[in-house]
């Protein structure tokens, strides 16, 4: 059942340092076009999507991915969502790398993920969800694995290929989560400074890890803030500007998905888009993709297909559910 | 209010129950989520909600119940943001005393199959949505309780794939695995309370609740069930209770 | 040269975790006096302490537990300052378990340290500054090691009993740095609500890992703040209530160490200190130890030592180089 | 302004001189630090400064130079503040391009001496403050460069204890040790700039300061020093490199 597959490239720690090393860490102005930043995803990547299931997906950088027709990626994301079923449809993904992926519960498991994964024509490597989130830690930390007490006697250990290893102070067995260090990170904060340095209200999801595991970064952000600003509250600052590769200003980045605070997810949204496929299968999504990520040449095209009155609802919603800061 | 209790709303007393003062639980959402708050605004005022999302602490905000374990409606009025890999770690070092799962297939020794049914794993019969944080919860919170409609065709012998291990074949097998902590000590379905044999670790019954009879759990069962030197019944979901879960889903989004 | 003592406590990870499994976690009131809070340190205890050198060093915790005459502490601290010339000088301390020692740069080596250790009378056991991060790290993560690429290749390795360990992936050694479970914690934190849910302002030092780490945690805060308020910035939170065993308000808390945004560290207090040593050694910080730890009954009296005028001074100091939140 | 140059702000100068620009800089306080923001100042504007206590991006406050690693005034206008475990584990990740170290002891090989004189480890003839992060930047920075007076009780044959490891006994040594990245590239001092011979790894003179004589170096060495093909002779500080270094230290609290 194993999958002899398991890239090298993924934990191969003393090669992932020598991109880094290899590239300007720069307190450089970092910010540039949705096209610029996506062309910097190739084909046969592995890119690595932040946020979680239908919150702070980074949806602009995921729809100028497709637009520009990648092909051959493999996606990790700990909880999958739409933006998994737009990446199998389109043809951009050979496989996922996951703990979890359907629309949410009230949608019932992905018709889209089961055909394309029973049909054989995407493979889902599935991890735990801790075990993911401490493949993207490992990388972060520059080493090729972390020891862990999960995943062990499971099924899934030899999935994605997982080793053991003996604690050398205890003799005791621990699961030894092999390091995932991906091609290109793609990120949705709240708010940056020309320099890349960003900063995230709410849950942090596992982006932080996965910006630091990644080769290359890049980073739509809500609002674009001064480096004074910055500077005010250095504590919420949770990537330093030299991690970041490319940073686009793009409101509503992650729309229909949540962005903690300041937007609900639009279950309105998933309800019409999870009723035509139930109603017509993948055709459905093709059809999805033609009409939100093909035809609309801009982001903002893209926003008024939802309409303002719309967006204006779910900041609505979004302020009764956090009504802090 | 004083209508007789649907599968869900049962479910979630009995769940709640299963939750004492003072301690911690790592809760999905739905019915795990309506159990632990309904416990603590009835006997376990003190006990912390903690959800997979990276959420510690949440107060739900009656008729806006989450969907997901990682958004607004979940991280409503929360106490702390850890984000998910620390969520579970928590649990990793000891922190998390209850954790509450679910599962497509459960077998004799509590293992969990949400990843694939067929024997093939990469090319499934039917692809389930996977673990999510499943398997870790069973493998790393202090005590796991399953949360389930009893149903013949989800209570198998063997599961077809452990997703999330539960004694796994018994007799000292969850431990020789390396998972040096933990395991499934309830399962509440909608028909009872079960536990394990403490040396095969195989189901046994050791409660029904209110009504039901013993052939009808065998029949709705795939595998032979242990039976409980004594087979208690348990105390019908209360008015108090019952009022306490119907104001959190006046909606009757989980509740059926 | 190496210490075959590296005690198995530090890193028995089973036996951390069974020590939490036995404990309530519970969101309940952790509000208690400095007497009760102290008074959970035993003889023999390996104590951590939280902050850095002279930031947010918990000094009522510890002047606290020195005038509870504990003996045989083994002490952890990342970089140690006069709270561990105290304890040398109080006979609290039989260990010293540290990257660094001294008072800072302007006033030399610590010369209590230098009597203390090369008289025999404290064993100093030397890491580097990552590896005792990550010692604090594994053990809030709850495993017994965490693979590095620090340390190795130094006279460091044997001093606390560094393992090595290949690599199950690529074969490549790393450095195992062993988890330290200390039995008790000690912080200093900006706010804190009833229930022990702790917030931070400015640089977090390693307390979170402490914290977590540790079987007993104890935390004095600046501020008490309702529960609601920490419903209405839960991102700021750095630990939760079930991890606190006993919370303490005492304003000016660590003084005279620094506490971000709120007092600078009494650089003048220093060179009194450094100067009486300078003139007298030992004999001066037992003095001090009389004036400040032992006489005193309450940290107000303490605090009546320094006078308003110069702990308005040092907020005012502190204001102008944190001019934000 | 036009008084020469103090041995600090040599130092300093020459340090500065070091770092290029688009990269990081791992610098502690006191000349490391002016070192940097010197740079910073004047041909490296978009060099970030990393300090040891957790802090990224500062601004030195002129006047308020910070006397450790971990305080409001090293944390002075950061851009970011992310504990010490990440900073150490941004080098360790490879983020970090240089780190600036200096110590009590240094040998041929350039390893570092900053734990204690004398054979007994647990019983030192003078025990010394300890590695701090030294031993993190040496094994972790891509570059390392050592900042150090000049002194023949300093540049010693073979240190009493290796804190922080250089090339250890050159010949590959460092790499088989397990440190894969990194290793130290120059030594500069009071008096001149050092590198290692590329195969031996043993400490050459590469360039020495206006004015000082080979004579002068090997006497204040207490090893046999290598040299390179040729040896240049460094530029004199300028008056613009002082202005701007002065400005940082009007109380001359590092400057000397």
């Amino acid at each position: 059942m194993g999958d002899p597959d398991l890239t090298p490239a993924a934990y191969d720690f003393v090669a992932a340092r020598r991109r880094l090393e290899a590239k300007a860490k720069s307190a450089a102005e970092k910010l540039t076009s949705i096209e610029d930043a996506a062309a910097r995803v190739h084909d046969g990547d592995v890119i690595a999507v932040g946020g979680c299931l239908f919150s702070r997906t980074p949806m602009a950088l995921v729809r100028e991915v497709l637009r520009q027709r990648r092909r051959g990626l493999t996606l990790a994301r700990n909880l999958m969502c739409t933006e998994g079923e737009f990446m199998m449809v389109a043809g951009a993904v050979e496989r996922v790398v996951t703990a979890w992926m359907s629309i949410g519960l009230p949608w019932g498991v992905s018709k889209i993920m089961r055909e394309y994964v029973e049909g054989g024509k995407v493979a889902f490597e599935e991890w735990s969800h801790l075990a993911l989130g401490l493949r993207f830690r490992a990388a972060a930390m520059g080493v090729p694995f972390l020891p862990a007490l999960t995943m062990l006697g499971s099924d899934l250990v030899p999935v994605g290929g997982m080793k053991t290893i003996d604690d050398p102070y205890t003799g005791t067995r621990l699961a030894a989560v092999p390091a995932l260090f991906p091609d290109v990170a793609l990120l949705h904060v709240h708010r940056a400074d020309r320099l890349g340095n960003c900063q995230i209200d709410g849950y942090p999801h596992m982006d932080v890890d996965i910006a630091r595991g990644a080769a290359t970064v890049l980073v739509t952000t809500e609002e674009i803030i001064t480096e004074e600003e910055t500077r005010r509250r250095p504590d919420r600052t949770v990537l330093p500007g030299f991690v970041v590769d490319a940073l686009v200003h793009v409101p509503f980045g992650s729309y229909p998905h949540e962005c903690y605070g300041l937007y609900e997810a639009d279950f309105d949204h998933f309800e019409e888009y999870t009723g035509a496929i139930n109603a017509r299968g993948a055709q459905a999504v093709a059809d999805y993709l033609g009409r939100y990520v093909y035809a609309p040449p801009t982001y903002a095209d893209y926003l008024d297909l939802f309409g303002g009155e719309r967006l204006a609802r779910q900041q609505r919603q979004a302020k009764e559910l956090v009504p802090g800061s | 209010m004083s209508a007789a209790a649907t599968a869900a709303e049962l479910l979630a007393v009995m769940g709640s129950r299963q939750l004492t003062d003072d301690t911690t639980v790592f809760a999905g959402v739905g019915v795990p989520l309506l159990a632990a708050a309904l416990a603590q605004q009835r006997h376990a005022p003190r006990l912390t909600i903690v959800v997979e999302g990276g959420i510690i602490g949440p107060q739900i905000k009656p008729g806006r119940l989450p969907i997901s374990t990682n958004e607004m409606r979940a991280g409503h009025r929360a106490l702390m943001l850890p984000g998910i890999t620390d969520v579970f770690l928590f649990a990793q070092r000891g922190f998390l005393d209850y954790g509450f799962v679910g599962g497509a297939q459960i077998d004799e020794h509590g293992n969990i199959n949400t990843t694939a049914l067929g024997s093939d794993y990469w090319r499934p019969q039917v692809r389930l949505p996977g673990t999510g944080g499943a398997n870790d919860i069973t493998s790393l919170c202090r005590e796991v309780i399953i949360l389930t409609a009893h149903e013949k065709r989800r209570f198998v012998k063997r599961v077809d794939f452990i997703t999330s291990p539960g004694w796994i074949d018994g007799d000292g097998s969850r431990r020789r695995a390396g998972l040096l902590f933990g395991g499934v000590s309830r399962v509440v379905t909608t028909l009872g309370i079960f536990g394990f044999d403490p040396e095969s670790r195989r189901m046994r019954i050791e409660a029904l609740h209110p009504g039901v009879a013993l052939p009808t759990v065998r029949d709705n069962t795939g595998f032979e069930l242990l039976e409980a030197d004594k087979i208690a019944v348990t105390e019908p979901p209360t008015a108090g209770e019952l009022t306490i879960l119907r104001a959190l889903d006046p909606e009757r989004r989980f509740l059926g």
